[in-house]
Parts: C-alpha cells; structure tokens; sequence
C-alpha cells in the first residue's frame, strides 16, 4: 500500500470534520479478520453499513434488560421499553427534520415504508390513466411496487431519462409534467451512480404541476443532511441497517394531513381503537400504520443510530464522504488503467463508485478481492433498469462511510491492480 | 403503602363525589378509553357561564374514578371559562400522586371527557360520544 | 412467600422434564431487578417473552461479526451472513415440520403474515359473497385484515361462538361450513382463555367442506409441539418475539403449491428475477415474499430461538407450562378469595390465566403488583369481541414460559392479596 | 495465487472451447443468471442418441464461461443418457475448484442450460429461453 498512500496526507484538514480513524474504535467488526487472516476492507456500506457499539449496545440492553410489549404493559420494563421506543422516533424525526415525531411511522426497511405508500395511498389515489412519474435510477424497491400498483389500476409509469453522466434530464421532466402525473417518486442519492439528486427543485416542480412527491432516501439519510421541510416533500422513506442502525428498523415520514386520510395497511394489535366482530376504529397516526408488536428492538437501534450520526454531524459526514468519493475516482483512475467509472464527475455526488475493468466481469473482481479482506458489491445492484440504459450486464461497485478510510481506497486499487495482473498472466 | 392508591385515592374511588345523573345538563358527553375500558359520562349544569351543578358516571379503574371524583368536585362554581383553562398539569396536582406515562390516559379521562363537553355546548350540540386516542393500544 | 411454597414440592418429577431453575440462568433479564430492588417476577409472557443468552448472542454476533447484507455479496462475511439466515430459516421448519425450508416466509410478527396472506392469497380469492369463518375467541391480528378484506370485496365473515368455559362450539362450527366458506381461520391457543383449539379436527371439517385453514400460531409455536403437516394446515403463522426469539422476525409457513400461486405481496430486491422498466419476473419461493433487505439479525435470532427450544424438547415444554397452569388455577382459587378466573379447567390448556379480582380494576391490580416486580397483563389483550363476549372491560393476565417456576405463581398470590387488602383498608 | 483463478480456469476462460455456433442444432437453450448478467446459449447436435456437435456462446464470469468450455469438452460424444445423468457434484468435480456457496449459480448455469436444452428437445420444442431462478437477489 506504501506507493499509493501518499496522497492521504494530501486531504485538508476543516473545521467541521469527522475523524474516520477515531470513528472505527466504535465498530467492533472493524477489529475482525478474514480467513486469511487479512483485516476487513469494508466498501459495501451502500447494501449495508457496519453498526457501531452504541446501536449494538441499545439491542442488546433491550433484549438482555428490559425485553417486554409496549404500550400496553403498566410494569416497569414495559414502561421503560415503551418510552424507548418513542424516543427513537423522536430521534429519528430530529434527523431528518420532520415536524412532528408522530409523522414517523416505524416500518421494517425503505422497501416496506414504500409498499405502504403504494398500498394505502395509492390504491386510493391511483386510478385508470393516472400517470405515475419515476427516473431510470430508481432501485427495485422503488420501481416495482408502482409497477404493480398501475398494472393493477390500469394506470401508466413514466421515466425521467439520464445522461451519460447519470444526471436527470430536467428538460424531459418538465415535459412529462404536463401529463400531470399524481405522483413524482425518486431517489434522493442513486445507490449506483452516486448522483445527489436537487430533490428541492425535482419536488417544487412537482407540485407545481400539482403532483405528490415521494422521495427514497435510503442512500441520502445515512450520508448527507436531510430536511424534509426545507425540500417540501410529500413522503420520504429510508432503512435503518444503511445508516448504521439494525436490520428491521426504518421510517416513512409523510405530513400528518396524508397520514391521517390513508386507510391502514396491515391491520391487527395496536393499529385499532376499538373492535367488534364486524367492524372497528382506527388508532391516531402513526399507530395506525404500525400494526401487531413492532421490531421494538430494532427501532430502539435506529434511535441510537440517529443520535450517533447526528453526534458526528451530518455536515461533517457529507465532507468526509466527498473526499473519499473524489479520492477513490482519483486513486482508481491513476492507478489502474482502463478502469471504467460510471456517474457523475466528483463535485457534488455520494460516497459511492461503480466501475468495471475491461475484459474482467465484476463477480471475478469482487472474488479475488475478498481473498485479501476487501469486500465490494459485484452485480446489478437492484437497478436492472440503470444497467440497461447503460448497456452493463453488471459493475463493480465501492461504497463508503463514516468508518471509511482513505487507506482502504488504496487497498482497493492496489487489489484492483493484482486482479488484472492475475487475469492478465 | 402505595404512593398511587392513597387513602383519598380509595375514598374518592369507593365514594365517589357527584356520581349520578343530572336531569337536564346543559353539557354532556361520554368519553371512554378503550384500552382500559374506562368509560365516563360527565353531565355539567351551566348558567350565566358557570358550572352550577356536576354528575359524571361511569365504571372504570381507581384513577379514573377517583380522578372524575376531585375533577367535579374542583370545577363546581367556576365559570366554564376557568374550567377551559385548566390543564392536564392543573388535574395532575389536583390529584397529588404521581402517575407514571402509562396511567396517564386514565388520570386525564374526566379533564378530556369535560372539555369535550364544554366543546360540544360551545358548537351547539349535546351528548355527543367520541373515544379517547390511544397511543398505541 | 413461605405460605404458600409447600404446594411445590408436590408437582411430581418425571422423566422429560425441564429444570426452569437452571433455564433461568439463561435469561440475563432474570437476574435484574425493580427500582425497589425487587427481583423480576415475569409473568407476561403471552405479550412478548424474554430472550435467552443464546438468541442475543445470535443477534449480537451478527452485529459485530458479520453485519452485512445477504443473496448478494460475494465476500466472506455476506456469505457467513447469508449461510446463517438461510440456517435459521431451516431451523424454523423443522420447529413446525415443514415439509421444506423454502416454505417458510420470514415475516416481522404474526399480524405481517396474516396481512400477507389476505393481500396476496384472499385479494386473488375472496369475492363477492364468499364467506371467510373465524372464531370469537381470534386475537385482532387474525379478525381486523379479514375484516378489511370482507369489506373490500364485498364478502362475509361468520364466527364460530364459544361456550362460557372458552371452547369452540363445533356444532355450530359444523353448520358453518355448510356455508362453504373460502377460508377457515383460527388460533391454535387462545391468548386470553389458554384454550387449545383440536386444530386437527377443525382443519380436517374445512378441508371436508372444501375450505383452506389458517392457523394462528402465535402461542402455540412457544409452548406446545406444532407438526404443520399432522395438522394438515394450509397455512400456519407465528412470531419469533413470543418464541424467545428477537422481535421483528416471524414466520410464514404455507403449502409449496400455495406459495407458488400467489402474487407477491411487498415488491421490492431481492423478490424479482428480472426487471425492466415496465415489467419484472418474480423469483422463486420463498424469495417471490421476501422483498428489500429482511430483518437479518433477528431471523439469525429466531433460528436460535427455534435450536434452543427444540433442545430443551416441547413437549417436556408443555408438560412444565401444563403443571404451571394448573398449579397457578389451584392456588389462585386457594389463596385469594374471590377471584374469577376465565377459560377452560385445567386440563387442556396452555400456560395462560386470565382473571378479575371483584371490585377492582385489573389496571389497578397490574399497578400494585408492579411494586412487587410482578408483571402481568392487563386490558383486553387484543381480544376486544372476546371480552365483549363475556361482558368484561378488561381482565388481568398471568402468562407462562420456560423460565416460569411455581415460586412466581406464589408470590402472584400474595401479590393479589395485597391488592385486595390494600382496596379494601 | 488464488485457488479459483487457476491457469487452466483463466485458460479456458481467454480462449474457450467449442465457442461458436451450430448450423443445425437439434438442441439448443439460452439460459441465465440475472444476477450476475451470465447469460450462456447451449447448442447440441445429436443425433443416435449421442452428442455429436456441441457450441456455446454468451458472456459472463470467468467461472461461469470457464465451466462451460470444459462442459463442452466432456459431453461431446456422450450419450444423451449419459449427459443427463450428469449432476452438479460431477461438474463441480470436472471443474476441480472450490465454489463458493454464491458463486454455485455461476458455476453450473452451463449443466443447467444443457439440461433445459435436452428436456426441451425432449419434450419436442427448441430454443425456448428460461432465466435461472435465483436463491435471493
Ligand atoms: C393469538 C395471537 N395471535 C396473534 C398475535 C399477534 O402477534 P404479533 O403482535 O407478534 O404480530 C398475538 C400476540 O399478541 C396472539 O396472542
Ligand atoms: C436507493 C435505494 N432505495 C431503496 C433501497 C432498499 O432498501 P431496503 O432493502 O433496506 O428496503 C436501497 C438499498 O439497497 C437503495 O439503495
């Protein structure tokens, strides 16, 4: 690593900044080794991100503590787990700026919070010929359930094209509004191209040709700050297990007046005011929406997470993942040749890079790199549809965090190297 | 023995003040917590914009019942006005125990279930029935 | 406590057997105290149970081992990841002894696979005047989503009543079915009455009448041996949280062929095998219901659960919460004068005992015992038309697992004792 | 260096064998793995029961391309019944590396493209195209 290490030094030091190296101590796995017993190279953070001691701790004190249902017991580790719980959405709802802790309702991943979106708002809201408004970036997760949602209502999808540089294609955004869609949904940050979305500007656009905005922040919550009051949207969703909280917790945020005209989505314990036989009432928002006993130890994680990030400052984060981001496309450029990068040229995109080398498919890259510890994502990343547009069958992809260090970017090009010198012996 | 079941706690519960009908209120409504199935009709008699006479009804757990009891007792003789003003916090001291976040639905059920009577009589109509929001049953 | 301990001594030993006295040591909540200093007398165990060392270590290893995402990551620790929850999904089968583990679906709770099941199976297969059966004595999990669905599509619901000691009336279960319902859907035990339903007798009548049953699990699974196909269930639901197992994971488990007809019911990754913009493949089962990133940890965490109870061998399970049953009915009649309780003799039933001291509200009883660090229930346990049925606002609830020993019914009854005492000073 | 990439897997993969076209196949499947983007046309020409001729094209991993060219090698001049009785284990065994879990899919979308290639011949079709289900994507 001693060639490429040089340039590390190279990054200023600011104001507002995080120190990656202190940050690791507080991520036990960091710590860990591979079966060679090569240290753990993490740079897939986009599919999952490591979870430090303080959300590790908050499962595991609920779980070893004061494990109990919530708000329905009146002995003191209920009370305590309720109160937790509730506290994590306060702190969930300070992240993201939402103005009221009861517009989070806590739900398993972005994929779920979507799906109840499509579900309760949009059974009612879609109807025959209603046009629903998405980009070619989109993940599956929010593609597919409006895929289903106008086969079933007989509705249509329409796309916002991108450039070659992964940026969205205003022009033809503005055109499609004149179809008055019902509904504009797009990533905030593509997990793929690492694109930043100007989600305020898509979302004034929006509803200025009268359309809802939902907004998937799966890849933006855990990286840069987010405020769903500055951008003006409608809906906005994120997973916990992205931003270093626990598998299982994530949030649909959405203004209290949608929340309260949407229907249920699951129904059972907790979700109800009153029962009878034939028929019953609905509890207040977000009750309404979280049915049956919740992942009371996971959200309680989430909480944690949110309070851990906002302890490091978003600000802090959005800087530290920049440099990396602009390190990595530097260091990967120099130091192989022929590697291809996808998305946005460095300026304003996230700490994620997808790449290919010529001739060598991305799965052969991904395994030969685990052998030295370093762990990428190798496919279609949950965007067939992107990879379409740009002719890939599949990339490579490096994703970065908090706990990402400029080091593991040179560990990168250096295996990087060894992978094209093996396929080139 | 119990910082929550004082002997005036029990007292009112056993013996509570003003429970009983009232033959003609000007205001009335019956709350209810479904999560306990505490359930209270308050009857308010209110003339020249004071509360004359006070009846509540109703079954339920210690707190309620105990809390409807001081809470009548408290507002007879005020204006309405007064009555509008008082806060959860005004019943909680009333009450003098402290009452954990669980308990809470029940401690507040007789304020709630007044206003809503108040409420009602303010928009012109009478005896409406609504429940209490449950934070999550 | 002494009083009332002889009674103990008396439950005979016999060869499958559990020991609750060293099970305890596994439950690190046991060994925590009130803010009076009280020890944790658990008794609230139909509401969520406590979590042995083995299922938090489940989850904590993932956490700080191997926490990355699973199907799709070609590095060791996403391979150690997806080899965990694919072995708990196979531990969870042979809990119930499903034909194979791909019939499993991991869910967040029960309530998520009832909802599963009425969006994707009954959306497809209820209709205009086709009548769904329930009993009165369904916890709100399994009554509100059918009753959305009967709404939605215009069909009915009928129950089967129950007699005042909490048993199905299977006469009129009988002339039901001469309804010819779609869907028969019941709860293997009852939460609130601890009655077990003869769930083989009841699905062989559906199947007989040409419907397809639904089992609610949720306080079967936990406490007495469950065999899906000796049962000749259709579909069987329940949640890891009441198992010892993590909250958030779940399961459902229904027939292959089922499985393989339905529509997917969350779209999203990783349940699609190929997407296009305006069209996609679903994957195969159990994937096809697996939409987003599941709640990994705690499905490691259930399949611990799964390993640990079949270790400690359900029926020597049900053989201690039977005796528990029966010595908490006989020395709470004995030792606090008045009490009523609810639910059928003795006998048959599970580790459940839900009662009413006359006079006194059961909040008020769940209050005073809280002092004691005692911890039951009290309300309608999400079983409102239940209580409605017996005429009651709410009762209290003493409930039963493992780790329960015959001390804890003990110090219940003095506890209740001092209720009464305190309520009639 | 590493186990996986061996000469001869890297070998096979530079320069496979039998990657081509068939004028005539009797035989012939597209099979796929979306996941990775493996995508791998098997072309058969049998006749008497025996594998006379057989191609492929498509793209995809070294591992998925490598176990092909060798599956190629080894069914020419095989029965039918021969080559049906092939089952993972042997492929994996003529390929002679240790496959990892995840990359399986990889490794035998060739015996699985064949397979579907002699069932739909079979079964008296040709040249239908089926993608591989996935163990989660
Ligand atoms: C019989 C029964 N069914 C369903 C449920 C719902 O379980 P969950 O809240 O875990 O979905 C419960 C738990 O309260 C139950 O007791
Ligand atoms: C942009 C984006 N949206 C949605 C998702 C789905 O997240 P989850 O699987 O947690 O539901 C992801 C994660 O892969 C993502 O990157």
């Amino acid at each position: 690593m001693a060639d490429t290490a040089t340039p590390t030094a190279r990054i200023r030091t600011q104001p507002a900044r995080i120190d990656p190296h202190r940050i690791r101590a507080d991520f036990p796995i960091l710590a860990t080794a591979n079966r060679f017993g090569k240290p753990l190279v993490y740079l897939d953070s986009a599919a999952t991100s490591l979870k430090p001691k303080a959300v590790i701790e908050a499962v595991d004190g609920y779980n070893s503590e004061y494990s109990s249902n919530i708000h329905r017991g009146i002995y003191e580790i209920a009370e305590r787990a309720t109160a937790a719980y509730e506290a994590a959405r306060v702190s969930t709802a300070r992240l993201i700026n939402a103005p009221e802790a009861a517009e989070i309702v806590f739900v398993r991943n972005a994929t779920e919070a979507i799906n109840l979106v499509a579900y309760s708002w949009g059974r009612r809201n879609i109807g025959r010929g209603d046009t629903i408004v998405l980009t070619e970036m989109e993940h599956h997760a929010n593609l597919v359930p409006w895929q289903v949602l106008v086969q079933e209502r007989d509705g249509d999808l329409e796309f916002i094209p991108i450039t070659d540089d992964g940026l969205l294609r205003l022009e033809v955004y503005e055109a499609l509004l004149h179809l008055h869609p019902k509904l504009v949904a797009f990533t905030h940050v593509s997990n793929m191209l690492g694109t930043i979305n100007p989600v305020r500007e898509l979302t004034e656009m929006a509803h200025a040709a009268g359309a809802l905005v939902l907004i998937d922040g799966a890849q933006a919550v855990p990286h840069i700050p987010v405020d769903v009051q500055a951008i003006g949207a409608d809906f906005y969703v994120f997973s916990g297990h992205k931003m270093l909280g626990p598998t299982g917790s994530g949030a649909l945020w959405a203004r209290r007046e949608l929340l309260e005209a949407m229907p249920p989505f699951l129904a059972g314990g907790d979700m109800i005011r009153e029962v009878h036989l034939r028929r019953s009432d609905w509890n207040e928002i977000p009750y309404k929406f979280e049915a049956g006993t919740p992942d009371i130890a996971a959200e309680i994680g989430l909480g944690a997470a949110a309070e851990y990030l906002m302890g490091l400052g978003m600000d802090a984060i959005r800087v530290h993942e920049q440099e990396l981001a602009r390190y990595a496309i530097e260091t990967l450029r120099r130091e192989v040749p022929g590697i291809e990068m996808y998305g946005p040229e460095a300026g304003d995109r996230g700490g994620v890079v997808s790449f290919n080398l010529p001739g060598i498919h991305p799965h052969d890259v991904a395994q030969i790199l685990d052998r030295s510890g370093i762990c990428i994502r190798a496919g279609h990343h949950c965007t067939m549809p992107l990879h379409e547009r740009f002719d890939l069958a599949a990339t490579a992809r490096a994703s970065f965090n908090v706990y990402t260090i400029p080091e593991e970017i040179d560990a990168l090009a250096v295996g990087l190297r060894e992978v094209v010198r093996i396929f080139e012996r | 023995m119990d910082d929550l079941y004082r002997d005036y706690i029990l007292e009112h519960y056993r013996r509570p003040h003003n429970f009983g009908v009232l033959d003609q209120p000007t205001a009335s409504y019956e709350g209810s917590n479904p999560l306990c199935g505490d359930r209270i009709t308050m009857m308010l008699g209110i003339s020249d914009g004071v509360v004359r006479e006070v009846a509540f009804t109703g079954r339920g757990c210690a707190i309620s019942q105990a809390s409807a009891s001081m809470l009548t007792d408290e507002i007879k003789g005020k204006t309405v006005e007064e009555v509008e003003k008082m806060t959860p916090e005004d019943l909680l001291d009333l009450i003098g125990i402290e009452i954990s976040p669980a308990r809470l639905k029940c401690a507040l059920l007789s304020l709630d279930t007044v206003a809503h009577a108040l409420a009602d009589q303010a928009s012109g109509q009478a005896s409406a029935e609504e429940t209490q929001p449950q934070p999550g049953q």
